[in-house]
């Protein structure tokens, strides 16, 4: 049994300090996400962050939960199986553009089909912090940032858009430097019931020499405060094609960068439900990772019922 | 008693289902069928496939050879494919209403094929049609049981009915199961039985063909044998590789399966994801409560994301395997090196098949085998084992899973298309014999940081995210005993170390009749050795082989070097391998140092058979080394 | 010097024949394709086809071009090589659901941001054909077709979203049974200058029991029957925006099925238009593949001059 | 003369910047440099990363040892972690103004090494403290200079009209350089040539700089030697391992690459990409009349896609390649099985890296040569070729281009970190020697349809896409000479062996030269046996083993196996490695069946050094046949 207490941010503190360039952004995703754990009084022992490489996917080094810092590319995947064999698991994914976009764009994209009750957080700098500043899939076309040769003859990836298409219930954007938005973002990403995604812009100080603090606020604003009335959520089945259509009007913004949370829609079954209520009834009960297997070395499955049907 | 046959036919005209109703009619009389299945890598379009296996009142059954005894066709073409696998006293039962037709008229039939043929008819003197190569056949000692197949068809429709074309063209499976099973002295009872399982639910379907299989019969008088009713005195299964590998699983404790679809390897995770719910045991402890429980089974969006998964899986606490074939296998080469970094126990189910690249993605080859042992960059801890037939399937999935376990290194469990696609009735594996050896995990009173990788012990205790109350980090990177990056000389060095070290523990805890088994004469001077789906031809030839021994390697990382090298001391060996290269006489020589005398190796596709061991030892003792296997039933 | 010819669409038929299930849906995109290179009159040999694995993806072995027949899901990183190497070839991608979107879903991703001058064809029937019925990313969730053993758990995902994510700049979507108006959708696919991507409907008679001939025609429209005002070129770098919504808007429809051009911009400038301007000023006119690389076994590249700045 | 020099400091702050100060300082003075860096794998937080290196009159320049004669150090941390780097006689330039700190107080030190240091102090009684153990060293005979820095720069700026604390600290690297070419007896010009290299193009900072380094010279009167002037009497270049790669493929008419970035290889394809558009020699036939050419250089999504894309560039006839390092090359393993199957000549230019998995990121090794040799699923031939130095990786580069284009094979161009990271001043390599050997294509008067495999060839015409006016079919699956997919037993196992005759072809067109070399004395009873950038260790060590003969293999596959155990038979064998399972020794076995008397193996991360291979010989001539190496420099 576990105490009941209530934890602070200073509680998902690691002992050793972060590693990363002063300034660089993703101290604020750090920060936010000590506080948001902290505010949703989180077990650490019961969260696993999940990474893939980068500057960014260091992140769970410097955090006192379970964390998998696994390949480039690849954390969403490790995160879903985590998260399935044991749904009851707060599991959290952290990446760069280069990591969840680039090399890893392909499971993002089939995690939103699925749904899974997890949330991602993207830590977008638009380039390549730990190998020295390439361009990043989120870079705009034609820029040439501080380490690469040639101005970037490629385009960009709007993050949200992909997180639209690919089908995520929750689908919002934060700012590293606000760190006290970000936080609320991440809250509500982790609350959400389905798959969250949160993009943060989270400048690269060394190679990011033109999206830079100034360049970000410059163009960012608040899309409830430029809106009041902006409400991102499916509150009725009805709703959900208004609301798609409504968020996209935002997401497609270039010239001026909209913050906070664009969609919502928790009337999705999440994979998990689906699951339990095609495969399994007792899937979230009795997950594969808190199945007994054996009894004294003996199967628990009663093997010549299973395979009744194939013998003569 | 040993009876080898063949049913061939189009592609996805019922081939399939023909077979199913043979095997399991013969099965019902009492006997053993050992049984697989060629066809090509496409869904439909008329190519031709077939399925070759023996009968026997014994199980093992033997293994077939290069021709058989009773050949059942369904068009012209299938005369044609099999000319050269008939011999002296075999039967050929074909469709007369096909004779005028030439090789060229087969669209479908290889180019290749059809010029081996029309030169084969010319230089033999006779026309290049159907009817010409059965009288050729005819004149070299084949029993030829030609009848009119649609005349006969639509007659018996009328009997029974059924005058529609379209329905009439479905029963040819059945007319021509039934002239097969009149051939065989077999039972209207049993061939009833054949029916009513490869044709599923529908009562009326099922009467009809049963109506169909009976007038059918009545058109055969030959025998080529009279299979009465036996009781083999043992409960018998009719199951497939695939399947048998994934009731494995099952029994084994895999609770989590992923796959992204691969032939020959989607049909293993499919089964474990169709038999979902699972039924309880009555003495499942805790779990009898329910009636049935579930398991996580995935479709991927690639094999990256696959293997991704399953080690998720692993690292929630799941037994966790993946299913996949060469190209999948290719994919997993980056997480397999981080599941030996990180410590994760996963299996992957490699089901071999011909290659590189797609190559011929339905047909048999043993080509993976010093990939999957070098597979991922950088060094790491793995087990590769390989499974030789359907009973080593069902088993040896359980061993893997209990390994991959047990030392927390990716196991490359090797299987193949030819295993996959064996078809047996064979008696059920007994499982009173079945040890899983699970690993209890850490749980502390209370949340508190543990070291993932502590330095003293080889596999650390068992950490899980949730269960244990524990906080650690597990990472790809060179870490210190808490899992945070760490590239201090001393500490790598141990780190690196201590993961290698399982090498020796794994070594040292298998128990060597795991790892090799002899068969033959203790004393034999030479030996023959192979390792997976090759094992039941070779066996079966050692009963011709006097004087041979078998040494038969399923462990083959980490090499049993000693075991290996004290057999092979002082004899002659040759390697017999369904592949180019002789890579298991590559690993035995680099690990063992041990010298092979001669390699036969078959890479065309097809699977080694009996009469492929028999030749080659015939060729070995004439002082070949290099022994090209080229038959190609 | 190649004669001047008018080639039929037999010209493109190749010597042995489809190998596909009678009534496929994708013989209708082989008759679309046949027909679409006849009337733009390609030369056969420089046009190629490059397809990874599937039943659609043996399409190339029944046409007359050159193809290259790659693995599973990679059709598009070597078309793009091909195209990078010789920009003047014709490079057509045609690909499954499974191919395109499941396992190669990363690189119609990033194809579509470096606008490249080539064509994508999904051939899409939401299954896998070639592996014997499993669910395609295009099947919509709770659906159990034939050959599955539960109904599908996860998500779908919409092509021409994707395509819109990804920055493709030519947009449509066909139905294979009705081979005229696909032919002219993949007509002005080829001849629209940038990335273009034409998902084809194309049935599987074998596998998917549920999206069939059917289902489809009770569903599919023309966007310029139902809208005769239907515009989906951007004629203006102002009305990027306006027709980008426009085309989200009927890209999202689920419950019809809109075919037609969604979108189609040539003002944005291709990868070729852009690397000329960035690196190399000779780039098309001297691309890699017609580049003389030696003489006498000399390399043509001034050595001394090129490593200059790093002489003492 | 040779001395051994150290420069180090926390990563990110200037310690590259300092480095190439001095080199290009030394160089300007007419010596050659050999020099590597060693730093962590992230970008900043100051971890401690240094550059070791040795100045010499000839080339090559011997290859560093374990310890260095003189140290240059950027604060107390860099003077603690080579503790154990000097002996007596070095010289140890320090900041005293670290004087009180101990290793506790480096945060970014490992626990490990600050846990080994307090031990070491404690065990030998002195205070763990910078001053403490520069006590130490200084009564073991280290040389100190020990010196307050910033006192001193603040006065020097004062001077120089300099205050702000910003800019002052950006004086430490020129400072440190100063004091360490004062030692060296090195003139205030060569400091400013250095000082003009490494600071770019802003001339005031050059100028102030200039000035810093002029005062700090001052402050030193000591001489670790005196480097005059002096004339080399040929052309020099300065670069590192991954430039020379990339000059290499831009010379040897590679005109495509791509890349994902990966550190160590990201450099390769960035260097061919900034050097772009490329100067036209005057003898370029037609293309004289461009004054530059281009090339395509590109950056992938993934490594999945740099390969495929590097594929698609060799199909349409451009000369291809792709750097990357181990988790890259992992997930290139699909392709090159069809770059084998497809037969298409493609360059992997492999920077190894300590792995498994993300490993060690920026540290050195040679693991992946098994994995190498067997990556992919199925058989086919492939060359996998190693470079040991950057003469070597420069014109290794040109040849594995001429090679993928002869044979239409992948060709994996095995370097490594260690490589990839070092800096030189060295002979500019003479390209007269250089031979390309191009493959014209056919070009068919009218368009055609074409065989891509032909049976009769082992390497097929030429065919390329809209410039041979030919139609052909590339294909993955197994396939007729026209390239349409084929399964016929005859044709599938000739197309197979034709694949496969290549591997014999390889063998017989190149050279004896260009697979092995063989150095010191002929009949040498034993002989150490290498690969890769273990080179110049081996070679430099050789000086001091007197009797002892180096083999070095380059041509890993297909391994050269009858010029291997010519060469060896009868003689003792050392096999020296950067890995842990000795991995060229187990081939050495595989293939040439020759039994390896001992190994010595490496796998911290680190290189090995000339030291290392002394030492592992005289453990190797005491009989030790697995011999373990740690040092750490
Ligand atoms: C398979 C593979 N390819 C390449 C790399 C090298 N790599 C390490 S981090 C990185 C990109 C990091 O960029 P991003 O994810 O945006 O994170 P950031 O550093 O900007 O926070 C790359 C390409 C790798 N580790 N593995
Ligand atoms: C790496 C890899 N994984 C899996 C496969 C097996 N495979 C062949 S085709 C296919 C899917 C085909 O589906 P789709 O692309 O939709 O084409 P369709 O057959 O439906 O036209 C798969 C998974 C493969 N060839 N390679
Ligand atoms: S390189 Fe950029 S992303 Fe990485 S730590 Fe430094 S500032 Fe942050
Ligand atoms: S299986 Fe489906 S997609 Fe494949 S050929 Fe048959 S109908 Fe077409
Ligand atoms: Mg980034
Ligand atoms: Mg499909």
């Amino acid at each position: 049994m576990q105490q009941l207490v209530k934890r602070t941010p200073a509680d998902y503190r690691w002992v050793r300090p972060p590693e990363w360039c002063p300034g660089c952004g993703h101290f604020g995703v750090l920060q936010s996400l000590y506080n948001a754990f902290a505010e949703l009084n989180l077990d650490p022992s019961k969260i696993v962050l999940v990474s893939g490489i980068g500057c960014s996917s260091r992140l769970p080094h410097f955090v006192r939960t379970t964390s998998v810092h696994a390949i480039h590319g690849r954390a969403i995947p490790y995160a879903l199986g985590i998260k399935l064999a044991n749904p009851s698991l707060e599991v959290v994914v952290v990446g760069g553009d280069g990591d969840l976009m680039a090399i890893g764009g392909n499971h993002l994209l089939h995690l939103g089909r699925r749904n899974v009750d997890m949330t991602v957080i993207l830590m977008d700098n638009s380039v390549y912090g730990l190998t020295r500043g390439q361009a990043g899939p989120t870079l705009p076309p034609g820029l040439k940032v501080k380490a690469i040769p040639k101005a970037n003859p490629q385009g960009e990836i709007n993050p949200l858009l992909l997180a639209l298409t690919a089908g995520f219930t929750f689908i919002a954007r934060g700012y590293s430097y606000d760190i006290k938005y970000t936080t609320k973002l991440i809250v509500e990403a982790i609350r959400h019931k389905g798959s969250a995604f949160v993009q943060v812009y989270s400048p690269c100080v060394t190679y990011n020499n033109i999206m830079t603090r100034e360049w970000y606020e410059k163009r960012i604003y608040k899309l409830e405060e430029a809106d009041p009335s902006w409400d991102p959520v499916v509150h009725d089945e009805k709703e959900v094609d208004t609301k798609i259509r409504k968020a996209l009007d935002k997401i497609v913004e270039r010239d001026r960068l909209p913050l906070g949370i664009f969609y919502k829609n928790e009337l999705v079954p999440t994979f998990e439900e689906r699951y339990e209520s095609i495969y399994d009834p007792n899937y979230r009960a009795l997950p594969p990772a808190l199945q007994p297997i054996e009894v004294d070395g003996k199967p628990v499955v009663d093997f010549e019922k299973l395979i009744a049907d194939k013998i003569l | 008693m040993k009876i080898n046959f063949l049913i061939g036919g189009p592609q996805g005209r019922g081939v399939e289902t023909a077979s199913f109703m043979f095997i399991y009619g013969v099965g019902s009389a009492g006997y053993y069928v050992f049984a697989r299945r060629e066809f090509w890598s496409n869904i439909a379009g008329g190519r031709h496939s077939y399925v070759v296996g023996s009968i026997s009142e014994s199980w093992p059954a033997p293994a077939p050879g290069n021709s058989v005894d009773l050949a059942l066709t369904f068009d012209g073409h299938a005369v044609l494919e099999h000319v050269f696998h008939l011999r002296r006293g075999s039967y050929l039962v074909y469709n007369t209403e096909e004779d005028s037709k030439t090789p060229d008229s087969y669209t479908m039939m290889s180019k290749a094929l059809a010029e081996r043929l029309k030169n084969f008819a010319k230089e033999h003197g006779f026309e290049p049609t159907v009817k010409g190569y059965v009288e050729y056949l005819r004149q070299n000692g084949v029993e030829i049981i030609g009848l009119p197949y649609n005349k006969h068809i639509t007659e018996i429709g009328r009997k029974i009915g059924v005058t529609s074309p379209v329905m009439l063209a479905r029963f040819v499976n059945t007319f021509v199961v039934a002239l097969g099973a009149a051939l065989l002295g077999l039972s209207e009872e049993h061939v009833a039985s054949g029916v009513g399982f490869a044709l599923g639910k529908k009562a009326e379907v099922i009467e009809q063909n049963k109506k169909v299989a009976s007038e059918a019969m009545k058109l055969v008088e030959k025998r080529v044998a009279t299979l009465q009713q036996r009781n083999p005195q043992t409960k018998r299964v009719f199951w497939n590789g695939n399947e048998a590998s994934a009731y494995g699983k099952i029994v084994g404790g895999v609770r989590f399966v992923t796959y992204y679809p691969i032939t020959p390897a989607t049909d293993d995770a499919m089964t474990f994801e169709r038999l979902m719910p699972y039924p309880v045991s009555k003495n499942a402890g805790e779990l009898s409560k329910f009636e049935k429980i579930g398991s996580v089974a995935f479709q991927a969006e690639d094999e990256l994301a696959a293997i991704a998964i399953a080690m998720g899986g692993a690292i929630a606490g799941a037994r966790s395997a993946t299913a996949t074939s060469g190209p999948g296998f290719s994919l997993m080469a980056e997480a397999l090196s981080l599941a030996g970094m990180m410590e994760v126990g996963v299996v992957v189910t490699l089901w071999m098949r011909s290659g590189p690249s797609t190559g011929q993605a339905t047909r048999q080859a043993q080509q993976d085998l010093l990939f999957s042992l070098f597979i991922g960059h950088g060094e790491y801890p793995k087990i590769v084992y390989a499974s030789g037939d359907l009973e080593e399937v069902f088993f040896d999935n359980i061993k893997v899973a209990n390994w991959a376990e047990r030392y927390r290194v990716p196991v490359i469990h090797l299987v193949d298309k030819n295993l996959s696609n064996t078809f047996a009735v064979m008696p059920l594996p007994d499982i009173s014999k079945v040890k899983i050896t699970t690993v209890r995990p850490v749980v502390y009173p209370q949340t508190q940081e543990a070291e993932a990788y502590p330095l003293d012990e080889i596999v650390a205790p068992k950490l899980l995210p949730g269960i244990s109350n524990a906080i650690f980090h597990l990472n790809s990177l060179e870490h210190d005993p808490e899992g945070d990056p760490e590239e201090d000389p001393v500490v790598v060095t141990k780190m690196f170390e201590k993961r290698m070290a399982k090498i020796r523990l794994i070594e040292g805890e298998i128990p060597p009749e795991e790892k090799v088994l002899y068969f033959g004469p203790k004393d034999a001077e030479k030996v023959i050795v192979g390792w997976g789906s090759t094992k039941p031809a070779i066996l079966t030839a050692l009963d011709e082989l006097k004087d041979v021994g078998f040494l038969y390697v399923k462990m083959l990382y980490p090499f049993p070097s000693n075991i290996v090298r004290e057999y092979l001391k002082g004899r002659k060996t040759l390697f017999i391998e369904n592949n180019y290269m002789g890579q298991l006489a590559l690993i035995t020589r680099m690990f063992a140092g041990v010298e092979p005398t001669a390699v036969a190796i078959k890479f065309n596709g097809r699977p080694i058979t009996t009469d492929d061991v028999v030749a080659a030892y015939r060729r070995f003792e004439t002082g070949e080394n290099v022994i090209k296997i080229e038959s190609d039933l």
